[in-house]
This record gives structure tokens, sequence and C-alpha cells, in this order.
């Protein structure tokens, strides 16, 4: 195994495209390193993003923030701006692992490693977050839910790697929650994870909302359906019943050591109204 | 909430016991100097690994090690060839009776591969990444046959045999039929039939539990090296040094002189390091390839291929009088023993009914062998299980004669003169005290909010003693040197150093306590069943005991008087009665300078059979709030309130109380060994299988009720054991509580939870009472 | 004599007696005693027992002294974990 | 197997080594500098004991590449005390007998130093959270929670 650790996009998407064998990028290393230990993946080459300098930071741009692939956790956590904005997002990524994970994990990690479980793609999902991509041909956008294709598949071609999140800066009247169920209070992979993005405008009528959910499907899901259904209301019970159908209706789950079928579009339901009664909070605060 | 102790009879008056001081080892153990088993190393050793299996069941048909053998820095490889084939004998060694035939197929496969993980090649290599290259080379023809995991599965007609020709014992007559039930254990009290008829109220239930883990957090470890003359050393984390030492030489065809084990310090145990898994296997590999070899068992291989204890499915019928007198108990016991036989179903069976004063009983048991790890030892092996069981139908059938849960229990609890359902008569026992202790508790009355509930279970545990040698020498400036050889697993030295220096007088400064190889002492039986503060406790006695009449005796030469006229008080010696005043007092240090013109050095040793184990019993009370959409349950508060005999080091029994019902939380909530219908293990990780972290608990509140054992020199009976009994029939008591509703299997996982509260909702059960916010 | 009572398997080599009186001063003269009466019990009265007198449970003790009027009962013997 | 060139600091100290590239951080300090204090419960992240921090931040040395430490400060347990003196926390562990069996420590000192210089004053509840990937199976945490509590109260008075 070979390690590089170049310092500019170009260099790394040179070395990735370049590699015959099983390449692997290193961001945060948690998801990696695990693989790696439990011999599910043995790469030719890893290459270690962190010394990109656009990978490891967090602007603010007029657009919106820009945050670093490769920024951990704890990293995110103490961008007191971004957590004013989006606090959703920021608690989404907070809950990957135990306070050790967050020192390393990172966003591109969590999205790149392309599970449907993974905490913070259902709250990009909600922030309608885009996201930066680098390879042999340049740079890409792309909608955060667009990137995974299946478990261990995303969208990302050979050499191609995500440079940054774009996340638009949170207008007024906006809110947004992340909740997950699991049978711990730490340390687990969600059962179901639910993420909801709302605007509201000044009476407190919904206008827009975007609902993520994940550990319910193959992939992390953006169900339209169920936004839709909280849109023209104040979060009133009907309201949410309809999207909480919505929901239950868009979950394709599996059986399997983490919770049965019939558990997760139940509790499906369960965590996205308790997130949209938060989000909603959040937007009328 | 501060921790409480209750003194319930009157206070020798001690200086030290009792006291809560620093441990011995404690410093090396805050800052990482102490060297547990993946600690040690030696010059130029290798890296052993074990090729697992990667089916639950199948034959052998060959193993071919030639390329793996060819493959550079690869030194030594052993397979089932390497060991001789142990014939069927059963040996008190370790846990219970132990089968060598069994033990030498568990540690290497033999014929077949019975489970997943299961050992049938290990190799030694230069690195890791060699060992590992090596492994990826052996062939392994494996003939898959059927498997079978589960107990009604393995116990059905036709089910796959796991021993061919294995005929169950116990069993009048014995069945003609091979089988996979290893064993049928019975026990009987008077005439249930009888009792039944005189019953006013009979619950009688079926209950499930899932195999479990020990999860100690250091997993399992060795360092070996056998010299050119045979002569070997280890150091292992184990619970028993002495007893890897008599596997390993049984294993291996050594005697038992030529191996020399050390006892690392021990990353946890909780009876699952009773047994030997890398040991003999890294010993062959060292022999074979004349170097140090050093073993480490990955934290997959431990969940894999080490001890869990028994899932089971049982029966329990209980009857009791209008009045609340227990008349009847009745249960069967199916316990899975994993690959080969030993679960703990007798003690389950003992344990079952144990806290209660009941004329009829009979209880029968079943062990059952399928395709999965050997069982092991796991804290009060075999009680928790069926006190589950039992704990759920007492307060059941509390509820249905309409009488307080702890008002029940006080009226049949076991007390002294109880004839056991066991057997015998209980001398001094603490469940009365502790029931009453549970009872004027603020937690037994503080309020509940919705969906909160309250549960309470009792429970019980033997507990042992057994061999045990304890050496103290005084050194030449009165300082002392304790030798044990149980393995401090908790707290053990610092509680042996009490008693010493209660006995001498002395400050606990002046005694450094080594937990002493097997080169270095006499024979000592493991650490485990709550035996080694109450054994080698005893055998420090007796040690310190002896340093105290040899001093005087050194005195009294000294002085010209008579030995009988000599006293010893707090570290001196002076004379006595009419002579008192005669000489100055000597101090220990002064005598200890003197020693070698007094007759030479002074050395108390003690080599017991400790007898006179006293039971503990537990009561635990537990609120949860259960959530009525996701069916997740919080633990709200927690008290464990258990008869230590006396306490020590309370500190220590606190915490072994904490640990234990911590476990039991785990146990009754979330873990849960998950297999797929290919029989292999899923959850084989810590991330899982899902042991409690610390944001799922609150503090765990504690009431050590001291009732003393009287063979004991200071009252001890064992803790560690009881306090994992009683917590799932407290959780599943609580549970019911707050939602009206029973669980009868383990763990009480949230979507087993919803189903049930979803199923309620359904029919429109009247218990039922949980509130959607 | 001794009262004893067997508890478990043990009754399988008695014939299903449970109770027996018998006269021993000690623990093997109770086994030797016991396994005279009963030959099919004997060769399981060697390992893997404990023996409860007036319900202290003694394990591996064949020199424990046996009261004239013991009440005593032979049972599995127990470790733990 | 080409090895890498890797300097670091451990504990203020500088310390060059030579690293295997699948070398974890935890194999470098056990088994290249025989820092055995950092322990190895699980490799996977999921236990906590191999508990080290990074240039101030906690991490799983199991989860990191010892080629990764390179130009990094490390601290491990075995960097807690200073000469003779323990620090707060070890004393702490030790008055409320916050361990049994010992192997989960290194890694609840060094997690819970790491939350006391981030947060002087944490709640229960946030204490308890924080060490919620430091796995212990003896304590039931009621006496770790405790001794970091104290400490933490300790350290602010001081």
């Amino acid at each position: 195994m070979r390690y590089e650790a170049p310092e500019t996009l170009e260099a790394a998407t040179a070395l990735l495209a370049a590699e015959m064998g099983i390449a692997r990028v290193l961001a945060g290393g948690t998801d990696l390193l695990v693989q790696m230990k439990t011999d599910m993946v043995d790469p030719a080459l890893v290459v270690d993003l962190k010394r990109i300098g656009e990978m490891r930071t967090i602007t603010k741009a007029v657009d919106g923030f820009h945050i670093g692939a490769a920024v951990s956790g704890a990293e995110l956590k103490e961008q007191v701006e971004l957590k004013q904005h989006w606090p959703g997002l920021v608690e989404a990524a907070n809950l990957i692992g135990s306070t050790q994970i967050q020192g390393r994990a990172t966003l591109g990690g969590n999205l790149c490693n392309a599970s449907p479980a993974a905490d913070s793609i259902p709250a990009l999902i909600a922030a309608n977050a885009t996201v930066s991509i680098f390879g042999p041909k340049g740079r890409r956008q792309l909608a955060v839910e667009d990137v995974v294709l299946a478990p261990r598949k995303t969208a990302l071609d050979k050499g191609e790697f995500v440079v940054s999140f774009h996340i638009p800066l949170r207008a007024k009247g906006m809110g947004d929650a992340y909740l997950r169920f699991i049978p711990r209070t730490e340390m687990d992979i969600a059962v179901v994870g639910a993420g909801i993005g709302l605007k509201t405008d000044p009476s407190g009528v919904i206008t827009a909302a975007r609902i993520g959910l994940g550990a319910v499907a193959s992939r992390p899901l953006h169900v339209k359906a169920a936004g839709d259904a909280l849109v023209g209301s104040k979060l009133d019970k009907a309201a949410v019943d309809k999207m909480v159908d919505a929901v239950r209706a868009a979950c394709k789950p599996i059986d399997d050591k983490r919770g049965t079928i019939e558990f997760r579009i139940k509790v499906a339901g369960v965590i996205a109204a308790r997130a949209a009664a938060i989000a909603y909070d959040r937007a009328r605060t | 909430m501060q921790e409480t102790v209750k003194k319930l009879t009157p206070e020798p008056e001690y200086k030290i016991i009792g006291t809560r001081p620093q441990r011995p080892d404690g410093v090396d153990k805050v800052t990482g100097r102490a060297r547990f088993g993946a600690d040690h190393n030696l010059p130029g050793q290798l890296t052993g690994l074990v090729l697992r299996s990667p089916h639950p069941h199948a034959n052998i048909r060959s193993i071919d090690v030639s390329a793996a053998m060819a493959l550079p820095g690869v030194k030594a490889i052993v397979t089932r060839d390497d060991f001789k084939d142990q014939g069927s004998e059963f040996v008190p060694a370790g846990e219970m009776l132990i089968n060598y035939r069994d033990v030498v197929r568990n540690v290497m496969a033999r014929e077949r591969a019975l489970y997943e993980g299961h050992a049938v090649a290990a190799v030694a290599a230069l690195s890791p990444s060699i060992a590992k290259a090596a492994l990826k080379l052996i062939k392994v023809d494996y003939e898959i046959l059927p498997h079978v995991l589960d107990v009604d599965e393995a116990m059905a007609p036709g089910a796959p045999i796991l021993h061919p020709g294995m005929i169950t014992a116990g069993m009048d007559p014995a069945p003609k039929r091979e089988s996979n039930v290893a064993k049928r254990v019975e026990f009987a009290l008077g005439d249930v039939a009888k009792g039944f008829a005189a019953a006013d109220v009979i619950v009688e239930r079926h209950f499930e539990t899932k195999s479990v883990h020990q999860g100690y957090i250091e997993p399992h470890a060795c360092l070996a090296t056998v010299a050119e003359d045979g002569q070997a050393d280890i150091w292992v984390s184990t619970q028993g040094h002495w007893i890897v030492r008599a596997h390993c030489a049984r294993l291996l065809g050594m005697d038992i002189s030529k191996i020399r084990v050390t006892a690392t310090e021990i990353g946890g145990g909780f009876g699952g390091k009773t047994v030997v898994y890398l040991e003999p296997l890294a010993l062959a590999l060292s022999r074979k390839a004349g170097k140090p070899v050093k073993m480490t068992m990955s934290r997959d291989e431990v969940f894999r291929a080490t001890g869990p204890t028994s899932g089971a499915k049982m029966r329990i019928k209980i009857g009791a009088t209008k009045d609340g007198r227990i008349v009847a108990c009745d249960g069967e016991l199916k316990y899975l023993a994993g690959a080969f036989q030993g679960s703990p179903v007798a003690p389950g069976c003992m344990c079952a009914f144990a806290p209660y004063d009941v004329d009829h009983v009979k209880i029968v048991g079943y062990d059952v062998v399928s395709n999965r790890p050997k069982v092991a030892a796991y804290r009060a092996p075999g009680g928790p299980i069926s006190g589950y069981a039992v704990e759920s139908v007492i307060d059941e059938l509390a509820s249905k004669l309409k009488l307080d849960p702890i008002a029940f229990r006080l009226k049949n609890a076991a007390r002294q003169g109880t004839k056991a359902a066991y057997g015998p008569k209980f001398g001094p026992v603490g469940l009365v005290e502790s029931l009453q202790a549970a009872q004027s508790h603020d937690h037994w009355k503080a309020p509940l909010k919705v969906n909160q509930g309250r549960g309470i279970a009792a429970g019980f545990w033997f507990n042992i003693g057994g061999e045990t040698t304890v050496s103290i020498a005084l050194n030449e400036d009165g300082t002392l040197v304790l030798m044990a050889g149980t393995p401090d697993i908790g707290g053990l030295r610092a509680s042996l150093c009490m008693m010493a220096a209660e006995e001498l007088g002395i400050g606990m400064d002046a005694i450094r306590v080594t937990i002493a190889d097997t080169q270095s002492l006499g024979y000592n039986f493991l650490t485990g069943g709550s035996r080694s503060t109450f054994s080698s406790g005893m055998g420090v006695v007796e040690a310190s005991r002896s340093i105290v009449k040899q001093v005087c005796e050194r005195a009294a030469k000294l002085w010209e008087l008579p030995t009988d006229a000599i006293e010893y008080v707090d570290g001196s010696v002076r004379p006595a009665g009419a002579n008192a005043g005669k000489h100055p007092p000597m101090t220990l240090k002064q005598v200890a300078a003197m020693a070698g013109k007094t007759g030479g050095p002074i050395v108390g040793s003690s080599s017991i059979n400790a007898h006179g184990a006293a039971p503990s019993f537990g009561v635990h009370l537990c609120d949860v709030e259960v959530d009525p959409e996701t069916g997740r349950t919080t633990i709200i508060r927690y008290t464990v309130i258990q008869d230590a005999g006396r306490a020590i080091h309370p500190a220590y029994v606190e915490g072994q109380y904490q640990g234990g019902a911590v476990q039991g939380i785990g146990w009754a909530l979330n873990e849960e060994y998950v297999y797929g219908t290919d029989g292999k293990l899923q959850n084989a990780g810590f991330l899982d299988y899902r042991i409690p972290v610390a944001s799922d608990l609150p503090m765990i509140d504690t009431v050590i009720v001291e009732v003393p054992n009287p063979a004991h020199p200071y009252g001890v009976r064992g803790i560690g054991e009881t306090p994992i009994v009683p917590p799932m029939g407290a959780i599943a008591n609580a549970i019911t509580h707050a939602t009206g509703l029973r669980f009868q299997s383990l763990p009480m996982s949230p979507p087993k939870v919803l189903a049930a509260i979803d199923a309620a909702r359904a029919v429109g059960d009247v218990n039922f009472k949980l509130k959607v916010a | 004599m001794a009262q004893v009572t067997l508890i478990g398997n043990l009754r399988q080599f008695t014939g299903g007696e449970t109770v027996l009186s018998v006269d021993a001063k000690n623990v093997r003269q109770l086994f030797a005693k016991l396994g005279a009466l009963h030959p099919a019990l004997a060769p399981h009265l060697e390992q893997g027992l404990a023996v409860a007198i007036d319900g202290q449970i003694y394990q591996d003790a064949l020199f424990q002294e046996i009261g004239p009027d013991a009440d005593v009962h032979i049972l599995p013997q127990i470790a733990g974990g | 197997m080409a090895k890498h060139h890797v300097s670091f600091t451990i504990n203020g100290d500088p310390t060059e080594i030579l690293c295997e590239t699948h070398a974890t951080l935890l194999d470098v300090l056990r088994d290249e500098l025989e820092l055995t204090g950092t322990k190895e419960g699980c490799s996977t992240g999921d236990c906590g004991a191999c508990s080290v921090t990074v240039d101030g931040r906690l991490v799983c040395s199991c989860l990191m590449l010892g080629v990764e430490a390179n130009g990094k400060a490390i601290g491990t347990v075995e960097g807690l005390a200073k000469g003779d003196k323990l620090h707060v926390l070890q004393e702490k562990f030790l008055e409320h007998h916050a361990l049994q069996c010992g192997i989960c420590t290194p890694g609840f000192l060094v997690a819970s130093k790491a939350l006391l210089e981030k947060n002087p004053d944490p709640t229960e509840t946030e204490v308890r959270y924080w060490l919620a990937g430091n796995l212990c199976r003896c304590t039931g945490y009621d006496k770790i929670v405790r001794a970091v509590m104290d400490a933490a109260t300790v350290m602010r008075g001081a």
C-alpha cells in the first residue's frame, strides 16, 4: 500500500486517476481504516486529502457556506456562525460516532462512504446542499442527494473526489433539524434518520420544506412528497399526518441486526414528525 | 445520591476494614504503567494468528499448510495434528467440570469445525502481515454440514447432530438415540402436584433469552516461550494462571513443573477468562519455532470464538395461596451450551427458586449443544437467566394477588434455616434485610411520571471458596511482601492488603502485594465464583496470624518469657499480664531487624482449601421510562441493595454492585448475539453488540447490607456475581409497570417493545397504559 | 446417623432413593459407604460434587467432619464467573 | 515494503520513527515506541481504549495511520503526570476508585482531560455524552463520572 498526501486538487486527482489498483481517498479515515482492518478493502493507494487547503476550510460567502470535505466534525461544531444558520446540520454531523470519531470524521467521508445510514446526508439534503467535485475533467457540482447511488456506491467517477459542500445561507423564517433513532444514546449507527429543512412566511405558514431520510432504503432519500405535505400548513396535525404518511410510503428498508422493516417504517414517521417540530420552532425564532 | 452501608450487627473495632484506601496498584493503572496481556514482549518474538472456520458446521477433510509454510518469514504452523487427542474425562479445572476431549477440540478443531470462528490452524511468523498472508495460503477442505443454532431446533427430532453418538446423560433409562442434548438435570423438593393443588393462583409463562458476551474490554492475549529443553514461560491475561498451567500441560503433554505462568494485569474477565483459547496454541507454536510467540485476539475473534453465556428457553410455573404464600414452583430450562456440552443449566436450576422458602419445587434442565461458540462462565453462570424468568413470574403473581411486590417477597423470603430449593438449609443470609432496606429506601417511595414504571427483583448466588495459597514475608526493615495467587481483577490487592494491615496492626503502606506466578507460590484456584477476597482473604488472615505468632515467639526468646506472656498490639509486641511493663514494647520493625539472629526469616504462609463460602442475596430497584412511539426504554433510576457479609473495601463492593447491574442492564435492553440464517454471527463488534455506554445510564445507587458470614474471619461473603442476577427481572418488571404489558423475551430492544405496544393498541388491550404526549 | 439427601441426578444411580441414613465420621467415609451401598453411584462420587453439612457447603473436603446427626446434602459442585 | 520517516512529538518530546504504511498510530505507539499505556480494545473506533490527543484533538489512535502523525503533537496517558506529580484526574480516579480492571482507564483519562480543557464546568450529562465513546465493562461508569466531575471542580478552583 502506498500513501500520498498531495497539496493540490490537481495532484490528488492525478494520483487517483493513475492508480491501476484499488485507490482510496483518506479524509478522517474513520470508515476507511475500519474497512482496511476488517479486510473489506485492501487499497494499493491511499491519498490523504488533508493537506489540500480548500478541503480543510469553512468559508462564508454571499452565496452561502463552503465547507471543506475534510473538515472534522469537531471543527464543524466550533463554527459558531454555521451552527447559527444550520443547527440541524451541525447536530447531524456531530452525531457521527463518539467524541473521538468527531475528532477525525468528516462530512466528505460520511457522504462518500455511501452508507444509507449516514447521519449527515439527510441533514444535508434538508439544507439543500450541493457538493463540489474535482476530477480529471475538472470541477462539477452535484446535488447532495444524487451522490450516493447504493450502499458503498457513489456517482463519483475514477479520479474524482468531493472537495467541498455548498450550503445556502439561512434566510429569515428558515429552520432545520435532524433526529435519528438508535437503541442506545450514542455509538450506534442510525436505525432511522430524518432531516428537515423548513421555510415559513411571517405568519408561520410553511412555504417550502425538504425532508431527507436515512437508513430506510438502499440510499439516503430526498422525499419530496413529504416536504410538499407540509407546505401551506402551520405544522398542524393534519399536515404532519400527511407528511408522516408520505415518509412511511417512501421507506423501502431491510430487516437487519439494527432493526426490522416494520420498526424502521414506523419510527421513520415518528422521528420525522419530531424533527419537523424542532425545525418549525427554529424557523419561528 | 451517596452510597450507604447498612451495619446490621455490632461492628467490631476495625481500623482499616471498612475504610476506602487507595488501591496498591492504583498509580500503575492511572499512569499506563500497568502491563496487561498484550503489553508484554520479548526480543525476537513472533506473531501468532489463528485461521478460523468460516462455516458454522463442516467436516474438515484435509488441511494443507505447505504453501503457507513456504512463505518467507513463516516459522511454524500448528493444526489438529499437533495436539494429541484426549479421552472423554471430566476434570474439575477451571469453571465447572471440563472434559479434555472437548477442550482439545475447542482450542483446535479436529474432525469438524463446529462453529463459525472455530480455530482450524495457527501460524507464527516474523510479522503480523506475514502471518496474515500465511493464513490465506492454508488450504482447508471443508465438507459443509447443515447447522443448528436455536435450542428448539437443536432438540428437534432429525436435527443435525454435532457429536455423533452423544447420548443424553441423566436420563433413566438412557435414550437409545443420539441427540444434541448432552445432559438432563433435575432438582426436586417435596411434591409439586400437591403444592399446586393448594394454590389459589398459578402463573405459568414461557421465556427466552439470547446469548450474551462477557464483553471485557481487553481481548485475550498471551506471550509464550518454550526453550529447547522444554522449559516454558507464558504471560497471559487470565482469571486463573494455575488453571492455564494445568490445561496447557495436559494438552501439550508437558510436565506441570515445566510451565511457568505469569498472570498479567487482566482487563476484565467476568468468567470469560477462566478457560484456554490462545495459550496452548502459543506454546505449541513457540515449541515448534524455537522462538517466543505473542498472540492477541481481535475483537471480532473475541466475539466469534470465546465464551458468551447461554441463550435459553424456559417455562416457569409458580403457585401461591390468596394470602401470598408460595406453595409450589415448577420449571423447565433449556440452555444453549454452544458447540460443546457444559452450559450452566445446573446452577441455573439451583438458583432459580433459591430466594424463596418453598416446600414443593421441581426444576428440570437440559444442556443443549449447537453450532455456536462454546459458552464460558459469565458472572453467576446460569443464575441471571433463570432468575429473570422467575422474578417476572413472581412479579405477575404479586400483581394478581394485589400484593406489594416487596411484601410478597418478604413473606416468602429465604432466611436462616430455610431449606433452600436446591437442598441444604441456609445459614445466616441477608435477603430479608435487603428487602427491608429496599422497602425503606426513598427510591421505593419516589413518585413516577407518565410512561414510567418501577420494577424490583431479587437474586442469589452461592459463592465458593477453594484451593488457595498465600505467603507473607516480613522484610528486614519491618515492611512486608504479600504474595497471593488469585489475579486482581477489580481491587483484590487492596482488600488483601487491608486484611493483612488490620491483622498486623500496621499501615497498608508497609505491605506490598504481588500476584505471584505459578513458580513462586503454591497452587491457587482461579479468581471466579466471587472467591478471591473470601479465599485469599482467609489465607491472608492465617498467614498474618502466623507472622504475629512468630514475632511473639522471637520476643519471648529475647525477653526470656514464655510465649503466652507476650501480646501483639498495634504492630508491636510487649510483655503482658503479670509481666506487663517489664520490657519496653518492640515494634515489628525491631523484631524484623533481629530476625536473622533470633531464628531466621519470618514468613507466614497459608495453604488452604477455603470452606465456608456463604451466599449473597441482592435486591434491585429500577425505574424506566418507555417511549410510546419508538419502544425505547430509558433507565431513569437504579438502586442495588445486597448483602456483602462484610465490605472490606466498600468502594470496591459498590463498584461490583454497579458494574454487575449495568451488565444486566445491557443484557436486558440491547445485548444479543445476532445470527444470520447462514449460521454466521452478524454483530461481532462493539458497534452492533451494544453494551451500555456512559450516556445510557444514571448513577447507580447502592446499599451495602452487612449480615456477616460466620465462617470468615471478617465476615466476608463473595459479592461479585450476585449483582448481575436481578437486573433483567427488575427491568422487565419495570417495563411491565410502565406499559401494562409483559415481556417474556430478552433483550427488550426497541423493535420488540414497539411491536408489543402496537399489538396492544391494535387489540385495545385494557392493561396498556402508555400515553403519547 | 447422618441423614443424607442426594440432590439432582444422583438418584438415577441409587434406584431412585434420595434420602439415606449413613454412619460416617467424615466425607471420605460417607462416600465410601454410599459407594458400597450403591456401586453404580461410586464413580460419580469421585468428581464434581459438593457436600453440604448442616447447611454449610464444602467442595473437595474429604476429611470434613460429619456430626452424628448431621443433615447432609450431596449436590453438584458450584463454580462461578 | 517501504517505510515512511515520520516525526512528531509525544507528550512534548520530539520523536522520529520509521513506519509501515498500514500501521496505525496505535501500532506505532505500542509496537514501535513501546508506549503500552494506550490500549487496544477493538481497533475499530468503538471502545475508546486507544484514545490519544493529536494537536489537542481527542481521537482513537486505532483510526489514524502512523504516517498521518507526521508533524503532529501526540498526547498519551504517559504524559498526564508531570514528574512525580499525578494529574488531578489521575488523583481523582484513585480517590473515587473509578477503576476496577483498569484497561479502559488510560483512555478515560485522556478523554476526560480533553473534555475539561474544552469545558471546565461540564454537567453530568455532558460528561456522560463526551465519554460515551469510552467503554467500561466493570464500573457501570458511576464512579468514573464522579471522579471527572470532582476533578473539574478542583481544576476550576486551581
